[in-house]
């Protein structure tokens, strides 16, 4: 490990510091229910980290549920355009779960492809990843089938994992090194790279994971859209597209005008899953996925096959957020695992 | 469990119905089951993981379900109300499926928990149930077992809600319905939100703003909440549905409440009972209008 | 693309004084879509309506805003301007900127400001204004008359005499009505019967006239120039078609001793029956609480306990398994003329609110009548054959006291209206009893003497005058039985002094209030009523035999208390009315109502619980192929009269009513938006 | 300024093709857009009723034609009839050029064959006017358009322009029963109108666009007359929000219509699944 | 609504969703008596209370009205006989979720008036606007900004007043 140490003490005093300084601070926080929510904290003692996945991921802090992107006032014929913002204010996120910080990092590359989207960019460039290793996973999380795993980088500009008293500091980006070089009275020395290894490999300590190598998946699918595994896949599926609202990579998103009476309005731009028959629907009444097999099928193919092919990395980081999230028990591992055995099965045979 | 199966089986062997909707076993506890033979017929489950209301399946809009034949459900008391609801709203013609009553002691909360059904795992809507044996089945199988665990949380809630300042009340809610991503989960998993087009995805015009803003989020919840006035039927499926966990269910009681102290209301598994959506009385209480 | 022309008027001064019409003119000329924004001193006038249709032509207006009065006032008059110009009608709107703005407020700042708000909100509506056409529709030319007394007799003829067909629907086995059993009529004292029969008969043999006595209307639907009606055909027991008239059944008849309605249980009648001879259809009816067969059946007895009717009977007319039978009638108008009953004058009253008069021992001292019955013992077809004999002991009554006002203009019992016809019948009462019993006393209590009518005030100077009736004014306390007499005690309010007269019989003059059942009968046909249950007419003074419900009118007593010739005038002039509506092919409707989008509706039929006039309809949606996709709702716009409430109970908001889309409120709201 | 941020543009000028299609002639209200503005034929672009939202159609008007673009839309949703509801000297918003574009310099010196249904027209007039005002690029012009009736024939006065044109070859037709009784065109649907004039595919490019089943009919046709697969180009009309590749919408399989479209060749359009 | 506006000078909107036969002639008889009353109402003319949908009411606030009204027929009044029968159960549920979910009181306001009541018209819609008046701009009513940005040293949102603990 190339990094440092940090206690929980001088942690905590850099969450004071960088407060003080005018960075916003996001840390998962307890919600009253019980659950964690990404929030801005003002104090260390606010953010619960390594206590498993916040509800939504990281991902609503780049895309949120909806932004405005631009306002527009009507004079008679003529139309004025106020524009939003596209720099943001410094802001550290303390406590990113690895796979959501993955995420975060497989979304650049559609939102950067050609066209840069500015308002994702913006605060990208704002925003300084600190990921803590997770230690809580369970058994539908499949962040190592993913290639990232329990204390995976990807996405992250520092990557803490638990010590006794603190974190072991593995600076992942520039970005990283710049925090830490700005606050290194706050960092310790190197760890022993002994027990970081111990407890790294304690992370994954009884880990089975509900799928194995995805790449046999990757694989098979391009070929397969017609292919009979996908009949009646989601039987059970209601269409709720929950699994899209908390995933960390699905990233779809709908446009809308929201006018604010007769001269006014915000344009803005708002979640949106490709779950639902409104997604393709066309004006015309015609919708070319006009059954829940064909738009649960997107939903796979765009994750295992579409993106890897056009941008060379899954859309999936194994959160397990969507099985958990899932009203009739869809589960995405179980999928991909019947499509493993299908793909693995004799070519026609049945899987 | 023996005699869910046989019955699932016989009617599948005589040909009465084409699919079996149950529950089976699945990677996370237990998962919607559609049992077209006896294989499948013979891993159908029943136990107090079986917190999921099928009937939303039953809807004319899903129409691969539909396309697998003639149906029977398997449903718990709870759940029988849905039949009834759609039944009442011309949705499912009663004769078209064949309804399994299970006798039903209480489900949990969170049907992928490993837990066993106790006062801390019990699904809100069950301490006190009184439709633990469906009235509406064909078939009814299992003994009664105990009574649900527990006592209801959610009627202390409401009191709780109900005793504080509006202030504070609109201060809870804002909170709450302040995660409301608007993904409309809650809809899809309810088996009364059967419209071809929800009002919430009308354009034209726009009057549920589709944005996850509040104002939106707030727009949504009240059009849902008040759409299942006098019909929803507590199956407590769109707050598990919900991602965000925002207590649905309480909007839903309160006007469960308001369907009984008003008009004499209560969601029952009776397709004949009319619902307060379409009928009045005459002298309904009009207090609160001058 | 929207080109909506704004015309805001000043109405004179009545607009103008508060509300700065030419700032409202030139802020709704910048709205989005407004190519035309104008003020005038008086926008309906002729040069007004000129400027509307000169800024259609030119400047090509897609729709039109009138800043002015009520629509209520002027909507036709502006509509009918656009529609001149070439514009469809329903894209005209009016902003109502005078009883809404410039009347009710002062403060010129804040009333234009409102204006504003008022035009803008109307012009964004008017962008989502489509156009519609009037619906036309058919009238089916029969009509109902519902009641058989005179008031229903005199339509009925009227109307089948104008060419229309008629269905007079009675519930008593005879037409007739309470005019029937009146001996005379003032102020002529012609015998009632003696003009009343002839026209019953008439209604009896006319071509066009379908009589259906012993019916009563179940259910209406439909509207104006289509109403569908539910008439139930009470079971006589006896078959119509067979029986003659013969009267052998009656005489058959066991039971002698039910007291006879007509004769106001003054006298018997058998159990079967006509209600009187001259009764019309001449079939009698088995009343069967008292029949014996009927009795012994209720019993639970196996065998027949009579059937001696059914033995009598030659043409084997008698049908003790008859049942009610609903038959249905198409027709195109109503006429409610089911007429009044007396107030009940004992403690049982049939309506809240309404008090009795026990203090007047009415039902207990027998020689206290009301007005009807007094009508029965003077009748020569009465049960005394007109010799008047008091009840008791059918001694002749040399002392009678007649009492005005029972019941009538008296808040405290319950009734504050005059009925109007009782100063009349009583000094008629007074000149028949002083006819009848020369050397008989009639002393008549009153209030005042209500007496406007042609010959009505010489008529009751005459009972003065020529009959010796002795009017004292005041009010009866207390009327009771002392031995022999009846004892009134009263007081002479001229005097000042307490009267207390022994009397043979006191007559009390009670009111007349609408016959019970009428407002489950006003809720059938949808039309208002008045807290008494009187029928409401659409207007007092100009629409007094219209109701508000479009088709149904309203003639004879069951509108208001009515004497014969008011009633006669009333179905008159309704059957004019009916004739009227009759002599036109098709009806002309606002095009306001509600149109069901197939492709989107899922079939709960919500809409078909909340409709109030049943519009809404089953249609099955099917594929290419022909196979059933689903049923959805369909509203058929002649029923439907367009109160909108299918539309804001559609959860899916797939029922739009035209004219107040949610298109247009929305834009409406989003218009008020600051 | 973001990237979702349109252009503001001015209604020039507006044409009613039919009762329900409109034409709009747009000009760009930032003079330094207005000269810089630069699209080839193909491209589409966002179209902004404020207030309303947006919708996606090609931009009609040709590349050659500087200074302002064009497109045509037909009433069918919210946008659609609010943009409808715009006036002459009214400002709308346009997002593009966006999305690949059908490739005139690979056909130049070849022959060009036009087949166009109903509003299909527009993103052929694109090209046909392109083509036609660098007529000596090319050999034969062969126009087949039809509509379901007289009066759903859009670009009216242009088909006159064209039928009038020695160096067109245009053939007009209506659906059967479509035919008004002073129609001088030709009745029948397009692909027979295509199998009767018969172009030659020698050294030829077909460009096919209208309503999907004409253009499941047209294929086979063109086949038959010898136009290879990759001759044959389209457009296609996914739904679309970001027009940028971003909002997931647009996706066919592995395909990006907003970029990797909306022009494919028949060959390319066989390869992709069936969602569209 | 400007929330900095002072409150005494506040004059608040309140829109009126009133049906066509009866209150919408009630304020035009109120008109015609020449009935002096405060100016801050814009009427919606329905043609019954049975076509007001509780979307109406929410669209209101949602464009800055401070409050509203709904009137129609009194019962068995009703043009259509029996319109507001059927609206008296759809604004008695939403009334309650409404107050439930802690509309403030006074915000909206239920009435029937008759075409005669040109008084009582009167009486609603000064009551209403002075009611309104009262609670000031209704500022609270939900927006569209999200609280994802956090600000410099931005406290985390606060769990609403009594919001948390229970659940």
């Amino acid at each position: 490990m190339n990094g440092r140490t940090i206690s929980r003490s001088q942690l905590a005093a850099l969450v004071d510091d960088l407060v003080g300084s005018g960075v916003g601070v996001v840390a998962p926080v307890r919600a009253p229910d019980g659950r964690l929510d990404y929030r801005p904290v003002a104090r260390l003692e606010e953010a619960v980290l390594d206590g498993g996945l916040p509800r939504l991921s990281l991902k609503s802090l780049f895309l949120p549920p909806t932004e405005p992107l631009f306002s527009f006032r009507k004079s008679g014929p003529d139309v004025a355009i106020d524009s939003v913002p596209t720099t943001f204010p410094p802001r550290l996120v303390l406590g990113a779960v690895p796979c959501d910080a993955a995420g975060v990092a497989a979304l650049d590359k559609v939102m950067g492809w050609d066209y840069r989207d500015e308002l994702w960019f913006g605060r990208r460039e704002a925003t300084t990843i600190v990921s803590v290793a997770c230690g809580k996973g369970d058994a539908s999380c499949f962040c190592g089938a993913t290639g990232n795993g329990p204390a995976g980088t990807r996405g992250a500009d520092l990557l803490l994992l638990p010590l006794d008293d603190g974190f072991a500091v593995e600076v992942v980006t520039p970005k990283g090194e710049a925090l830490l070089s700005a606050h290194a009275g706050r960092f310790g020395e190197p760890p022993n790279e002994a027990d970081v290894a111990r407890r790294r490999a304690g992370l994954l300590e009884g880990r089975v994971e509900p799928v194995g190598s995805l790449a046999p998946v990757t694989a098979w699918l391009g070929g397969h859209f017609d292919d009979p595994v996908w009949d009646g896949i989601a039987l059970r599926c209601h269409g709720c597209g929950a699994c899209a609202s908390v995933c960390p990579t699905c990233h779809c998103f709908d446009i809308v005008d929201e006018p604010e009476g007769v001269t006014r309005g915000t344009r803005r731009r708002n979640w949106d899953t490709c779950q639902t028959a409104r997604f393709t629907l066309h004006a015309s009444g015609h919708n070319p996925r006009s059954v829940q097999d064909a738009r649960y099928r997107q939903r796979v193919l765009h994750k295992f096959s579409i993106y890897p092919e056009r941008f060379g990395e899954l859309l999936c980081t194994g959160c397990g957020r969507c099985s958990r999230a899932c009203p009739g028990g869809m589960d995405l591992p179980d999928v991909l695992g019947a499509i493993a055995a299908r793909a693995a099965a004799p070519a026609g045979g049945a899987a | 469990m023996k005699e869910l199966r046989d019955l699932a089986t016989k009617l599948l062997a005589e040909g009465t119905v084409n699919v079996v909707l149950g529950w089976e076993e699945g990677p996370r506890g237990v998962r919607p089951a559609f049992a077209t033979d006896a294989a499948a017929a013979g891993r159908l489950v029943f136990d107090p993981r079986c917190t999921q209301n099928l009937v939303p399946y039953l809807s004319p809009r899903r129409t691969q379900v539909k396309k697998l034949g003639k149906a029977a459900v398997v449903v718990k008391g709870c759940d029988a109300r849905a039949v009834a609801g759609l039944v009442r709203e011309t949705q499912l013609a009663r004769e078209d499926v064949v309804v399994i009553g299970v006798r039903c002691g209480g489900v949990i909360a969170d049907p992928a928990s490993p837990e066993p059904l106790s006062p801390a795992t019990v699904a809100d809507r069950c301490p006190g149930c009184n439709s633990r044996e469906p009235k509406l089945a064909d078939h009814t199988v299992g003994e009664l077992p105990a009574a649900p665990p527990g006592e209801s949380r959610r009627d202390v809630r409401i009191a709780d809600l109900e005793a504080r300042t509006a202030d504070e009340r609109w201060a809870f809610w804002q909170d709450e319905l302040g995660r409301c991503v608007r993904c409309h989960a809650c809809r899809e998993a309810c088996p009364m939100c059967f419209c071809e087009r929800c009002v919430a995805d009308k354009t034209q015009p726009q009057w549920v703003d589709s944005s996850p803003h509040p104002r939106g989020a707030f727009a949504w919840n009240v059009t849902r909440a008040l759409h299942l006035a006098g019909r929803c039927v507590d199956c407590g499926e769109c707050e598990r549905a919900c991602p965000v966990d925002i207590p649905l269910g309480l909007l839903n009681l309160k006007l469960a409440r308001v369907a009984s102290e008003r008009f004499g209301y209560t969601a029952t598994d009776d397709p004949a009972v009319p619902s307060p959506v379409g009928s009045f009385q005459k002298d309904d209480a009009q207090e609160f209008i001058l | 693309m929207a080109r909506i022309g704004v015309f805001v008027c000043h109405c004179g001064e009545n607009i103008g004084r508060t509300v700065d019409c030419a700032r409202v003119a030139g802020e709704i000329g910048k709205l989005p879509g407004v190519v035309h924004s104008v003020d005038y001193k008086y926008m309906c006038s002729d040069p007004g309506q000129a400027l509307i249709k000169q800024a259609i032509a030119e400047k090509g207006l897609t729709g039109v805003v009138v800043s002015a009065c009520s629509p209520h006032m002027h909507e036709r008059t502006f509509r009918r301007a656009a529609g001149g110009a070439g514009l469809n009608p329903f894209l005209c709107e009016m902003a109502n900127i005078r009883e809404h703005c410039s009347w009710i407020h002062e403060d010129r700042e804040a009333a234009t400001d409102k204006a504003i708000d008022l035009a803008r909100v109307i012009v964004e509506k008017v962008k989502r204004n489509v156009p519609l056409e009037t619906i036309r529709i058919p009238v089916e030319k029969r009509a109902l008359v519902i009641g058989g007394g005179i008031a229903g007799i005199q339509a009925a003829l009227d109307l089948a005499d104008g060419g229309a067909e008629v269905v007079l629907v009675e519930k008593e086995p005879s037409i007739g009505g309470h005019m029937s059993q009146l001996s005379e009529t003032f102020p002529t004292l012609d015998c009632s019967q003696c003009i009343l029969t002839p026209r019953m008969v008439e209604v009896y043999q006319h071509p066009r006239i379908r009589l259906m006595a012993y019916c009563e209307v179940d259910a209406v639907e439909g509207y104006i120039g289509n109403f569908k009606v539910t008439i139930r055909q009470k079971a006589r027991s006896v078959d119509e078609t067979k029986c003659n008239g013969c009267g052998a059944c009656q005489k058959a008849c066991v039971v002698k001793n039910v007291p006879s309605e007509f004769d106001e249980r003054l006298g018997k009648r058998t159990a079967i029956y006509v209600p009187f001879p001259q009764a019309v259809p001449n079939i009698p009816v088995i009343d069967r609480e008292h029949c014996a067969y009927f009795k012994g059946r209720a019993r639970g007895m196996k065998k027949d306990a009579c059937g001696k009717c059914k033995e009598a009977c030659a043409r084997g007319a008698i049908d003790f398994a008859q049942e009610d039978r609903f038959v249905t009638e198409k027709v195109g108008a109503i006429v409610v003329a089911t007429g009044y009953e007396l107030y009940s004058i004992g403690k049982d009253q049939p309506a809240a609110g309404l008090k009795g008069y026990g203090e007047y021992g009415y039902g207990t001292v027998p020689d206290v009548i009301d007005g009807l019955q007094f009508e029965r013992l003077a009748s020569a077809s009465g049960p005394t054959a007109g010799k008047l004999l008091r009840p008791s002991d059918g001694k002749v009554p040399k002392k009678i006291v007649f009492l005005q006002c029972v019941g009538s203009r008296d808040p405290a019992k319950g009734i504050d209206y005059c009925s109007k016809v009782c100063c009349m019948y009583v000094a008629k009462h007074t000149m028949l009893y002083r006819h009848k019993v020369h050397d008989g006393e009639a002393t008549v209590f009153y209030m005042d003497v209500r007496a406007a009518g042609k010959g009505y005030d010489e008529f009751t100077r005459r009972a003065v005058e020529e009959d010796g009736a002795v009017y004292v004014r005041g009010r009866v306390s207390r009327v009771y039985r002392d031995g022999d007499v009846v004892k009134v005690l009263g007081f002479d309010t001229l005097n000042g002094t307490p009267v207390e007269i022994d009397a043979d019989m006191v007559v009390l003059a009670t009111a007349m209030r609408p016959r019970k059942g009428i407002e489950k009968l006003a809720q059938t046909l949808s039309v208002s009523y008045d807290r008494h249950g009187f029928i409401n007419e659409a207007h007092p003074k100009l629409r007094p035999v219209e109701t508000n419900t479009a088709g149904v009118f309203v003639a004879g007593a069951c509108q208001a208390p009515r004497d014969i010739p008011d009633s006669v005038a009333m179905a008159s002039a309704a059957a004019a009315k009916v004739l009227g509506l009759f002599s036109n092919e098709m009806l002309e409707r606002e095009p306001t109502v509600a149109r069901v989008d197939a492709a989107l509706c899922a079939g709960c039929f919500h809409c078909e619980r909340v409709c109030p006039y049943g519009a809404v309809e089953h249609k099955e949606v099917r594929d290419r192929k022909g196979n059933l996709l689903k049923v959805v709702a369909d509203v058929n716009p002649g029923v439907c009269q367009g109160c909108g409430t299918c539309q804001a109970t559609c959860p899916s908001k797939s029922v739009e009513l035209m004219g107040f889309t949610d298109e247009q409120i929305y834009a409406e709201v989003n218009a008020l938006a600051l | 300024m973001n990237l979702y941020e349109p252009y503001r543009v001015k209604i020039a000028g507006l044409v009613d093709e039919t009762p329900d299609t409109r034409t709009f002639r747009l000009e760009f209200l930032d003079p330094e857009v207005a000269r810089t503005f630069d699209f080839k034929t193909g491209q589409f672009g966002e179209y902004s009723a404020f207030g309303a939202g947006e919708c996606t159609f090609c931009i009609a008007s040709s590349p050659t034609r500087r200074g302002y673009i064009e497109c045509s839309f037909k009433t069918v949703g919210k946008a659609t009839t609010a943009l409808r509801d715009l006036n002459v000297g009214d400002t709308m918003g346009f997002r593009g050029p966006y999305g690949n574009h059908f490739p005139l310099e690979r056909m130049e010196g070849s022959s060009l064959v036009f087949i166009a249904g109903g509003i299909g027209l527009a993103p052929v007039r694109s090209v046909i006017w392109n083509a036609l005002d660098l007529r000596d690029r090319f050999k034969d012009v062969t126009i087949v358009y039809g509509a379901r009736s007289v009066s759903d024939l859009v670009y009216k006065r242009e088909l006159e322009e064209w039928a009038a044109r020695a160096d067109v070859r245009l053939h007009q037709t209506v659906d059967p029963g479509g035919e008004t009784p002073d129609w001088a065109g030709e009745v029948g649907f397009v692909p027979t109108i295509v199998e009767k004039s018969a172009p030659s595919a020698t050294n030829a490019y077909a460009i096919v666009c209208g309503p999907p089943i004409m253009i499941k009919f047209t294929l086979p046709v063109l086949k038959k007359l010898g136009f290879a697969d990759d001759r044959i180009y389209t457009t296609l009309e996914n739904r679309m929000k970001c027009g940028i590749g971003k909002c997931g919408r647009c996706n066919i399989g592995p395909v990006y219509v907003c970029k990797d479209g909306p022009v494919f060749t028949a060959e390319e359009l066989a390869k992709l699944p069936p969602e569209f | 609504m400007n929330a900095t506006l002072d409150k005494t000078s506040f004059e608040p909107r309140l829109t009126a969703f009133v049906c066509n036969w009866c209150t919408y002639t009630g304020a035009d008889l109120a008109g015609t008596s020449r009935l002096q009353m405060d100016a801050n109402v814009r009427i919606v003319r329905l043609p019954c209370t049975g076509r007001i949908d509780p979307l109406f009411i929410v669209k209101a606030f949602e464009r800055g009205a401070d409050g509203v009204i709904v009137s129609g027929c009194h019962p068995a009044d009703c043009h259509y006989t029996s319109g507001n029968y059927h609206a008296r159960r759809r604004f008695a549920f939403f009334k309650e979720l409404i107050e439930f979910l802690g509309l403030p009181e006074g915000r909206i306001t239920f009435s029937w008036v008759s075409a005669s009541e040109g008084q009582k018209w009167r009486e609603v819609v000064n009551d209403a606007t002075a009611r309104v008046r009262a609670l000031g701009p209704f500022s609270g009513y939900p927006g569209t900004e999200l609280p994802a940005w956090p600000a410099a040293g931005a406290p985390a949102p606060n769990p609403a007043p009594g919001g948390g603990g229970e659940r």
